[in-house]
């Protein structure tokens, strides 16, 4: 289980996080919902650690992880779909997928089919560079990338942007499926309100740095989160 | 409007540093030639012929900053511009000495005649005219940059491709001059300079007014600088250097804007070079080696990259710290100079000035928002 | 404080010209130390002012400046390359100082604050093409330099001189390079096809600094051997050899004013001397350090006439001045600022050291204005009053040169 | 044909482009008239971004036509041309210029002479100024007029695009994924500003979000593997078996 | 040495045998002539009249003379001042034993100032080797006999035409034999026999190898009679060959050239072209591969000199973890707070440069220091016209070697995965799990152990001073960059071009123009395309 409490996040002098919680449960899905610019990105890199927190604690599975560097983060099971892709440009498609390979067994060093059968673009694409693909290619190739490390804790940044309607069913149906598996734990950054809904176990909304709002879905008032989101 | 434009420069920054350089441009030379030498504040020939030659290097790294720092070309060939310059005036000086050479030919420089020249070579003509070198001094560079940047900026080189490039230019105009073929004095350069418009070179009032002029010259400069970059034009620069091809898609000619500032700026580098050479007294091809030019850039990473003070902070640093180091370390000071330039990339990342200002902009900052800032990120930044 | 006398010491210690350079400074030191240990100059102790111009020509004039201004120093020894001596000229000049320039170099200079103890093209590149033309029966040359003034010049003295021999022009090749040149392997070959034209070929070489390790061990790699091509060079002595398995050179040639297999009482003195000063055993000596030697007790010896260190007496007391070089003779200052020298020719031998093949019998005064040059051959020096001219033209009988 | 190109505002016509072996477009063609709002649809690597590519000028096709206004042939113009006839983009990616405030960037997107020169002489005037305010009021980002444009977030740094966009105030809009990580509020608001601005301006849109597309209102071109699939009301495509096949989905 | 002693002294009864048997052979059992004055005319004199004894000795087909003349050769002859007689010894320590030069028996010993070294010339040795020829030229070593007739083609002594006859007659290997005609043909052609043996003699000479044949035609190409125009015809048709071969010789020196060039620059190819790190520090990375090979060789020279052969070998691991000790140094303590910021990369480094140089300077001198050919790098041999050395060849086959090696590493282990990955986007690579921090200390030690290995070739064609790496940096940076920034194959192809453009150039426009050439021809080149030789293309790059 993930437990991140009272965490605060700084850029230079401005705060971006502000006493921020969450927790994560395997085999559930945890939504963090707000505007743009209210820090849920940067919950997710402090989260995987590609951003320092200057307050608070973050656990996973037990164990204080907030002073790990991201590779040993990795190393225990976590993985980020960053937003904006973050895909090795000149890598090809292939490579792209065996940068995951580092912190796994070395037995476990092959692309898991479920990758392919979600995304079989990928598959006929495999020799072209990463950078060469398309925004929406891009991401897939993200999300692929990130279940080749087989985590324990998956950190997803608004993985449906720029992605066709029907491929959006499809990695709703693999969110799904993972969650079924009852080994992962997910946390799901999304704008898109009806997709987080469908999926959402837990919600978290924020608002300028702060969570605002939190709890089981069962609980949550769709109207009030509505309001939330708006401007 | 060009008062409007060069008015546009001006703030009270600027000022205090013009105001600073053209206090030094009078109060040093005066204090060298009214007061005698045993008076305490007495500045001494040998300090002046110094801080003569730290403000040439100034105003190369400020015109080297003006194309790195504010459009993100990084010239690894700057000093070619500040040696043809230099070369200019030099001839200018050649041409002055006149019979007083050690062959007492009236016309050839005593290189030509030593190397058998019958007459002088068709470009040196016109350099007996203080007017036509001066114009020489900004027009050769200038030309340079010129037919450089047209090619180089249309068929888009960037990046470290450029800055080999023109890294290949100085070299291969290094080699050129110092072959005794070109007619310019080979590896000797030329030397034994008499006269500047009738004065003599070594005289303490002509020092005295070279300095003044150089302090002149870069104030000057210094407000073209701040009037270039403040304008729109400079945000474009910076726009370019960030985003070059994004500033295409709305709608400038990025190559026209990098062209301007490159030529400008050969021509600042080009009059740097030109108060350099009489004030040393011998211009040589060593000028071109592409190690003068990379350290050229070092006074502007060292003062502060971006910043318009920091190129001149830094070159008279640098400069002052190798004068210092060779005659107090003789057999150390390499170690001294290396360490203070991986010091100073440590832990002034964004230059002397750079972090100076830094500093003071986060405390404004800080006070600002009031927020108490909370230890530094243990962790490296994402990439931006 | 104990009153000193300052001896300025203006010689790269970094940059390219190290190599060369940092010797000169260190036997400088040894003099120096040798001086005091005799008790000083004029009852005081010298002191030496070391300053690094790091091979950078600019900065010569700077520390120049320093070195006379701040520090007050009464003779400065140093430069080794031309640029650098011209870069400090003016500086010497304008502040009435005394430089000593001890290394070999293109000629077509006298200067009144200038003491050249180095050899003039007339003390090594003349007699060096005589002894091959005769000893060795040369008839084709190949001139190979560096590009920059000394060898051309040199080349073009010794072009003059040859075809005046009646060598023909196809039998003179000429050959440039860059500074630093590192590859060899075309101009070798070259020299190679040059030298198979039947007539016995040599080089005469004038190739600088550092580009000529590589150019021997080509030279050795491509097989070229003294006895079919030898290779004579005016800028390579035993330091240089240091860098160098000589095995496959041995023969080829080198004119200097001094070798350090020179076999006086004197010389093994003074070889020992520096071993000890430097500490290592396998330290050489060369020529620029015998010129330094012979600068420096010229020095003291007008220092001791003058009874002072003041600039102008020194220099008037310099003239006529003649110490005991390392060669078993005496050298003596000339009118013009240069130095008698003997002329010796040294064939490598594979310890890294040179065989003395040659000698000229009497003693060589370094000829500032080459009698081969069109613009020089009227020019004489004499800094004597009441002449005191650097460039004195005997047909019109004027000092200021031609015109 | 070259009738139909007179009376259009953009006239692409069988346009080709491969990479490497590849057929990014393949034979494309699509009139746009002047005044008119077009959406484009497809699934992705359908070719929406490279067909934008083609008309700004960042790729060259390998043969086909593309004609701006009826008469001028873009393959023959760069970047910069292209920008200044009046065709504004914005990326996919959001590309902002980091170093400079939020206000400068609208500063240098405010359609103005584009010339070294005249920007070197060039005074802010007050209706620049106000401009400026106008849109950062547009585009919500008024309080973050003085923060450097790399300190944005994501979703603001797609708003300071449209904004810069707006500010160019060009006689075409291509608009690539406009509402990519937006919230639901700010797609409507952004439909009602495009829908806004094509009263004036002609605008193409690519945008994946279907309630985003339908608010538009406007007759759709559904692209697939380089060339036109179909084109229709969104209501007429989004029943085409063979869009739902590839895109939508079931 | 005493091995050495003992095949000297083998080859010399051997040659006093065949000597022997060839005077027997010819009939002219000449009388033992008194060897005495002409032995101590060797000392007494100036050159030419030792020249003179040579030749005086050497006629005299004593079997003893060719030993004697090594002696001379070798410096071993003495005068010795009190009596005028000339005796060999090898002039060690205080008191050397002295030797009768011709019976080889001991005359004591006598102090060192009596001993006057008989000093040797080109002139003198060149006699020597002429003389020792002419008495070797049947011994039953093949090596000795063709190094005899190389000799004896040098001299064109019409007096050498007995002695060649009948070598030639006896000679059983054909290269050799023809390398005696040819020498024969040479003499002939010197002497002043009939125009018709000359011109047999033409046709002799033209068997000899292209230049060799070149040297000695053109000196008749204007003789009277037939010769002449026969001697030039021969030349015409030795001018082709000649040409082909300089032509191919070009490439080979282009090559090698490249090969310079490419060892030099494909460490920085890893450092400033994988990693992005504008690495002026390169240079002396290089320099201290040079300077381990020094101290290598230096530890062998003293304690152990058997080995020297192998000291490039033992040299190569070395320079390799001293040189990455070093850069991995070098990351953990300076660049890795620079990531990100590749400008500043260019001050540090640049800082560190001047650092290290000054530190060798400290340590070892600011003078070259010697390191030495080992055997099998030393010399040259021939193919056809060309003349391609030792050294040369193996730098060119091991930087191939080292290019292929560290392209296998950087494509097809997880390693070298991993570092494209950790260049291209740090942060996420981290987050991908790779170690990063590992990944950037292991590149750039591997970046700076190639250029240590690099050294360890440099260190044996170049001078090994502490700015053997500045006459580097920027050629390397050339090719990098020309090559393509990233590319390693661009670094291959880029270093062949450069090396044989300039190769080509030098003949025509001179080394300092061929320079300047190549100089402009990249700026030009990178006109066309921007983004150097081998540039990637497409979104990938602009993403
Ligand atoms: N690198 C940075 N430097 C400074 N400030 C930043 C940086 N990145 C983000 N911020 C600021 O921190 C705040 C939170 O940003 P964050 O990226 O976490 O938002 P977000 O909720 O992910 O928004 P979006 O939905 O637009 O992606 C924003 O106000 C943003 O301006
Ligand atoms: N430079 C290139 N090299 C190779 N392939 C390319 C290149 N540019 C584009 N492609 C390919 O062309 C196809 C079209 O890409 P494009 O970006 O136009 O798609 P798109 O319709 O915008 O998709 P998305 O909706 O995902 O953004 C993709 O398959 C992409 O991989
Ligand atoms: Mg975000
Ligand atoms: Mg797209």
């Amino acid at each position: 289980m993930l437990q991140v409490e009272n965490i605060n996040l700084h850029y230079g002098a401005a705060q971006a996080l502000k006493q921020v919680s969450l927790t994560a449960e395997v085999g559930k899905v945890t939504c963090v919902l707000g505007r743009n610019g209210v820090g849920k990105t940067s919950l997710l890199r402090s989260i995987v650690g590609l951003k320092g927190i200057s307050a608070g604690s973050i656990e996973w599975e037990g164990q204080e992880i907030s002073k790990l560097a991201p590779h040993d983060r990795a190393r225990r099971g976590i993985a980020i779909v960053p937003q904006g892709r973050e895909i090795f440009p000149l890598l090809t498609v292939k490579e792209n997928l065996e940068t995951g390979y580092a912190p796994i067994a070395r037995k476990e060093r092959y692309v898991p089919e479920t990758v392919f059968d979600l995304f079989p673009v990928l598959k006929s694409m495999l020799k072209r560079r990463g950078g060469d693909l398309s925004g929406g290619q891009q991401q897939q190739l993200a999300i692929g990338r990130a279940l080749v490390t087989r985590p324990r804790l998956l950190v997803l940044d608004e993985p449906t942007e720029g992605i066709q309607p029907s491929i959006i069913k499809d990695i709703g149906r693999a969110i799904e499926f993972l969650r079924a598996q009852g080994t992962m734990a997910i946390v799901l950054v999304e704008q898109y309100f009806e997709f987080a809904r469908d999926l959402a176990d837990h919600f978290a909304v924020m608002d300028r740095g702060e969570v605002v709002l939190s709890g089981a879905k069962a609980d949550m008032d769709e109207q009030e989160v509505r309001r939330w989101m708006t401007v | 409007m060009i008062t409007q434009f060069l008015l546009g420069g001006l703030d009270r920054r600027v000022n205090v540093v013009l105001a600073l350089i053209l206090a030094v441009a009078v109060v040093v030379p005066v204090l060298h030639l009214a007061l005698p030498p045993d008076n305490p504040f007495h500045v001494p020939n040998y300090a002046m012929a110094l801080f003569g030659k730290y403000l040439c290097y100034a105003l190369l790294a400020l015109s080297l900053d003006l194309v790195w720092g504010y459009c993100g070309i990084l010239s690894l060939g700057h000093g070619a511009f500040f040696a043809l310059g230099g070369y200019a005036m030099g001839m200018y000086l050649m041409r002055q000495i006149g019979p007083r050479g050690v062959y007492g030919d009236p016309i050839l420089p005593d290189f030509m005649v030593f190397l058998n020249y019958k007459e002088l070579p068709w470009f040196w003509y016109g350099f007996d005219m203080f007017w036509f070198a001066a114009l020489m001094v900004v027009l050769v560079p200038g030309a340079l940059a010129f037919v450089f940047g047209w090619f180089a900026f249309r068929s888009r080189v960037t990046g470290v491709y450029l800055s080999i490039i023109t890294q290949a230019m100085t070299y291969a105009l290094l080699l050129a001059f110092f072959r005794n073929d070109m007619g310019l004095g080979g590896n000797n350069g030329l030397t034994d300079f008499k006269d500047i418009l009738g004065f003599p070179v070594q005289a303490p009032g002509t020092r005295a007014a070279l300095f003044a002029a150089t302090a002149l010259a870069l104030a000057l400069c210094f407000w073209i600088c701040s009037a270039v970059t403040r304008s729109k034009l400079g945000k474009v620069l910076v726009a370019v250097r960030d985003a070059e091809s994004r500033t295409r898609f709305i709608g400038y000619r990025v190559e026209n804007y990098k062209l301007f500032v490159w030529v400008l700026s050969a021509m600042m580098a080009g009059v740097a070079g030109a108060l350099y050479v009489p004030q040393i007294g011998i211009i040589n091809p060593s000028e071109f080696d592409p190690a003068n030019s990379i350290e050229a850039v070092i006074w502007v990473a060292v003062g502060g990259r971006g910043t318009l003070l920091g190129p001149i902070v830094g070159a008279i640093l640098v400069n002052f710290g190798k004068t210092w180091f060779t005659s107090a370390l003789p057999e150390l000071w390499l170690f001294a100079l290396g360490a203070l330039f991986v010091v100073v990339t440590l832990f002034l990342p964004k230059g002397v000035v750079g972090t100076v200002r830094q500093f003071w902009r986060e405390r404004s900052e800080r006070k600002a928002v009031a927020v108490a800032p909370i230890k530094p990120n243990p962790e490296p930044e994402p990439a931006e | 404080q104990e009153e000193t006398i300052k001896v300025g010491i203006l010689h790269s210690l970094s940059g390219t010209m190290a190599i060369s350079e940092t010797t000169l400074k260190d036997v400088m030191l040894m003099l120096i130390e040798e001086q005091n240990a005799k008790g000083g100059l004029l009852g005081k102790k010298l002191e030496a002012v070391v300053v690094d111009p790091a091979s950078d020509w600019p900065l010569f004039a700077e520390k120049a400046r320093e070195l006379i201004s701040q520090n007050k120093v009464a003779a400065v020894f140093g430069c080794w390359t031309s640029v650098s001596r011209k870069s400090v000229l003016p500086v010497f000049e304008e502040l009435n100082s005394i430089l000593f320039y001890p290394v070999q170099y293109e000629g077509e200079e006298s200067q009144r604050n200038v003491f050249y103890t180095g050899a003039a093209p007339n003390q090594q590149a003349i007699p060096a093409v005589d002894y091959l033309a005769e000893q060795e029966g040369v008839e084709r040359w190949v001139l190979a330099g560096t590009d920059y003034v000394y060898p051309r010049t040199t080349n073009k003295v010794l072009e003059a001189y040859l075809k005046g021999k009646g060598v023909a022009a196809e039998d003179i090749m000429i050959n440039y390079t860059p500074f630093g040149h590192s590859d060899w392997q075309t101009i070798v070959s070259d020299i190679k096809a040059f030298g198979s034209a039947g007539k016995k070929t040599a080089v005469v070489s004038t190739i600088n600094g550092d580009a000529n390790v590589p150019f021997y061990k080509e030279l050795g790699n491509q097989g070229i051997k003294a006895e079919d091509i030898p290779v004579v060079a005016f800028s390579v002595g035993e330091e240089e050899l240091a860098g160098i398995d000589t095995a496959p050179l041995v023969g080829h040639l080198a004119a200097w004013n001094y070798f350090q297999s020179v076999d006086t009482e004197i010389n093994a003195e003074f070889i020992d001397a520096w071993k000890k000063f430097t500490g290592n055993d396998k330290r050489v000596t060369n020529d620029p350090m015998e010129a330094h030697y012979i600068g420096f007790n010229m020095w003291v010896k007008a220092v001791e006439a003058a009874g002072t260190v003041d600039t102008d007496p020194v220099i008037d007391a310099m003239i006529g001045v003649s110490v005991p070089n390392l060669t078993g003779g005496y050298s003596s200052m000339g009118p013009n600022h240069h130095i008698t020298k003997p002329v010796l020719i040294g064939e490598i031998q594979d310890d890294g050291q040179f065989e003395i093949v040659s000698q000229t019998p009497g003693l060589v005064l370094g000829d500032e204005w080459s009698d081969y040059l069109e613009g020089s051959k009227d020019l004489i020096s004499d800094w004597r009053k009441p002449m005191s001219c650097g460039n004195f033209n005997v047909v019109s009988g004027k000092c200021g040169g031609a015109g | 044909m070259k009738e139909i190109a007179e009376g259009s505002l953009l006239y692409l016509d069988n346009v080709h482009r491969a990479f490497d072996g590849f057929k990014a477009i393949n034979g494309l063609s699509l009139v746009l008239a002047p005044g008119e709002m077009r959406a484009i649809i497809g699934p992705n690597g359908a070719g929406k971004t490279t067909m934008m590519d083609i008309i700004t000028g960042k790729t060259k096709p390998d043969t086909g036509d593309v004609i701006f206004e009826g008469k001028v042939d873009l393959t023959r113009h760069d970047e910069a041309e292209i920008a200044n006839m009046g065709i504004g983009r914005k990326f996919q990616k959001p590309t902002v210029f980091e170093s400079h405030t939020v206000a400068d960037n609208l500063e240098l997107a405010l359609r103005a002479r584009r010339g070294p020169f005249a920007t070197l002489l060039h005074q802010t005037t007050k209706a620049e100024f106000d401009r400026i305010d106008e849109i950062l009021e547009t585009i919500r980002l008024t309080a973050r007029r003085d923060w450097l444009a790399a300190n944005l977030s994501h979703g603001q740094k797609q708003w300071l695009e449209i904004g810069m966009l707006l500010a160019q105030e060009p006689r075409l809009l291509l608009v690539d994924e406009p509402v990519a990580g937006m919230t639901d509020d700010e797609t409507a608001e952004t439909a009602a500003l495009l829908r806004r601005i094509a009263k004036t301006q002609s605008v193409v849109v690519v945008e994946h979000d279907m309630t985003f597309v339908r608010e538009l209102g406007v007759k759709v071109t559904v692209l697939h593997e380089g060339s036109v699939l179909a084109e229709g009301s969104l209501d007429a495509v989004s029943s085409n078996p063979k869009v739902i096949e590839v895109y939508l989905g079931r | 040495m005493s091995l050495a002693r003992t095949s000297f002294t083998h080859i010399v009864v051997l040659v006093a045998l065949v000597v022997a048997i060839l005077a027997a052979g010819l009939g002219l059992a000449r009388a033992q002539t008194d060897l005495k004055p002409l032995v101590d005319a060797l000392g007494t004199g100036d050159f030419d009249s030792t020249e003179e004894a040579i030749n005086g000795l050497a006629a005299s087909g004593d079997p003893r003379v060719a030993d004697i003349l090594r002696a001379l050769e070798g410096r071993e002859l003495y005068l010795r001042k009190d009596d005028q007689t000339v005796v060999r010894s090898d002039g060690k320590g205080r008191e050397p034993e002295i030797f009768d030069p011709l019976s080889g028996a001991s005359l004591g010993t006598v102090k060192k100032p009596v001993l006057d070294r008989i000093s040797v010339n080109n002139k003198i040795r060149r006699a020597v080797q002429a003389a020792v020829g002419t008495l070797t030229l049947r011994s039953p070593d093949a090596d000795v006999r063709r190094s005899a007739a190389l000799a004896v083609l040098k001299t064109r002594e019409p007096a050498t035409i007995p002695a060649l006859d009948s070598a030639i007659a006896a000679e059983t290997d054909e290269a050799i034999r023809t390398l005696m005609v040819g020498a024969r043909g040479a003499a002939v052609l010197n002497s002043d026999a009939p125009d018709a043996d000359k011109l047999t003699a033409i046709e002799e000479v033209q068997g000899l190898d292209a230049r060799d044949a070149m040297q000695i035609l053109t000196q008749y190409a204007g003789a009277p009679g037939e010769v002449g125009p026969a001697a030039q015809a021969a030349m015409d048709d030795v001018k082709f060959t000649l040409d082909a071969w300089s032509a191919a010789q070009n490439v080979w020196f282009g090559v090698s050239l490249g090969s310079v060039l490419l060892l030099a620059a494909i460490g920085l190819a890893i450092t400033f072209g994988v990693m992005g790190v504008i690495n002026m520090a390169h240079g002396e990375m290089v320099m201290i591969g040079a300077y381990v090979t020094f101290a290598v060789q230096e530890l062998i020279r003293t304690s152990m000199p058997g080995l020297f052969d192998y000291s490039l070998l033992i040299a190569l691991p070395l320079a390799f973890l001293v040189a990455g000790a070093m850069g991995v140094a070098i990351e953990r303590g300076i660049i890795r707070f620079l990531y990100g910021r590749p400008l500043e990369t260019l001050l540090a480094t640049w800082g560190l440069s001047l650092i290290l140089q000054q530190l060798i300077r400290s340590i070892f001198g600011a003078q070259n220091r010697q390191v030495g050919n080992p055997s099998w790098m030393s010399g040259s041999f021939d193919i056809g016209l060309m003349s391609i050395t030792w050294s040369r060849l193996w730098i060119v086959v091991f930087a191939i070697c080292v290019f292929f090696a560290l392209m296998a590493v950087l494509k097809k282990t997880p390693f070298g995965l991993q570092t494209r990955a950790v260049t291209a986007n740090r942060p996420m690579a981290s987050a991908m799990g790779i170690r990063t921090p590992w990944i950037d200390a292991m590149t750039f030690g591997l970046g700076s152990g190639i250029a240590g290995i690099a050294g360890v070739a440099l260190s044996q064609i170049e001078n090994v001073s502490p700015n053997l790496g500045q006459g580097y940096i920027i050629d390397s940076f050339m090719v990098v960059v020309f090559g393509g920034v990233g590319n390693l194959w661009g670094t291959l192809v880029g270093a062949l071009t450069l090396g044989v453009a300039n190769k080509f150039l030098e003949p025509y426009a001179g080394a300092v123009l061929g320079k300047i050439l190549v100089l402009v021809f990249i700026i030009l080149f990178i006109q066309k395309r921007p983004r150097g030789l081998f540039a990637l293309k497409g979104r990938a790059i602009e993403a």
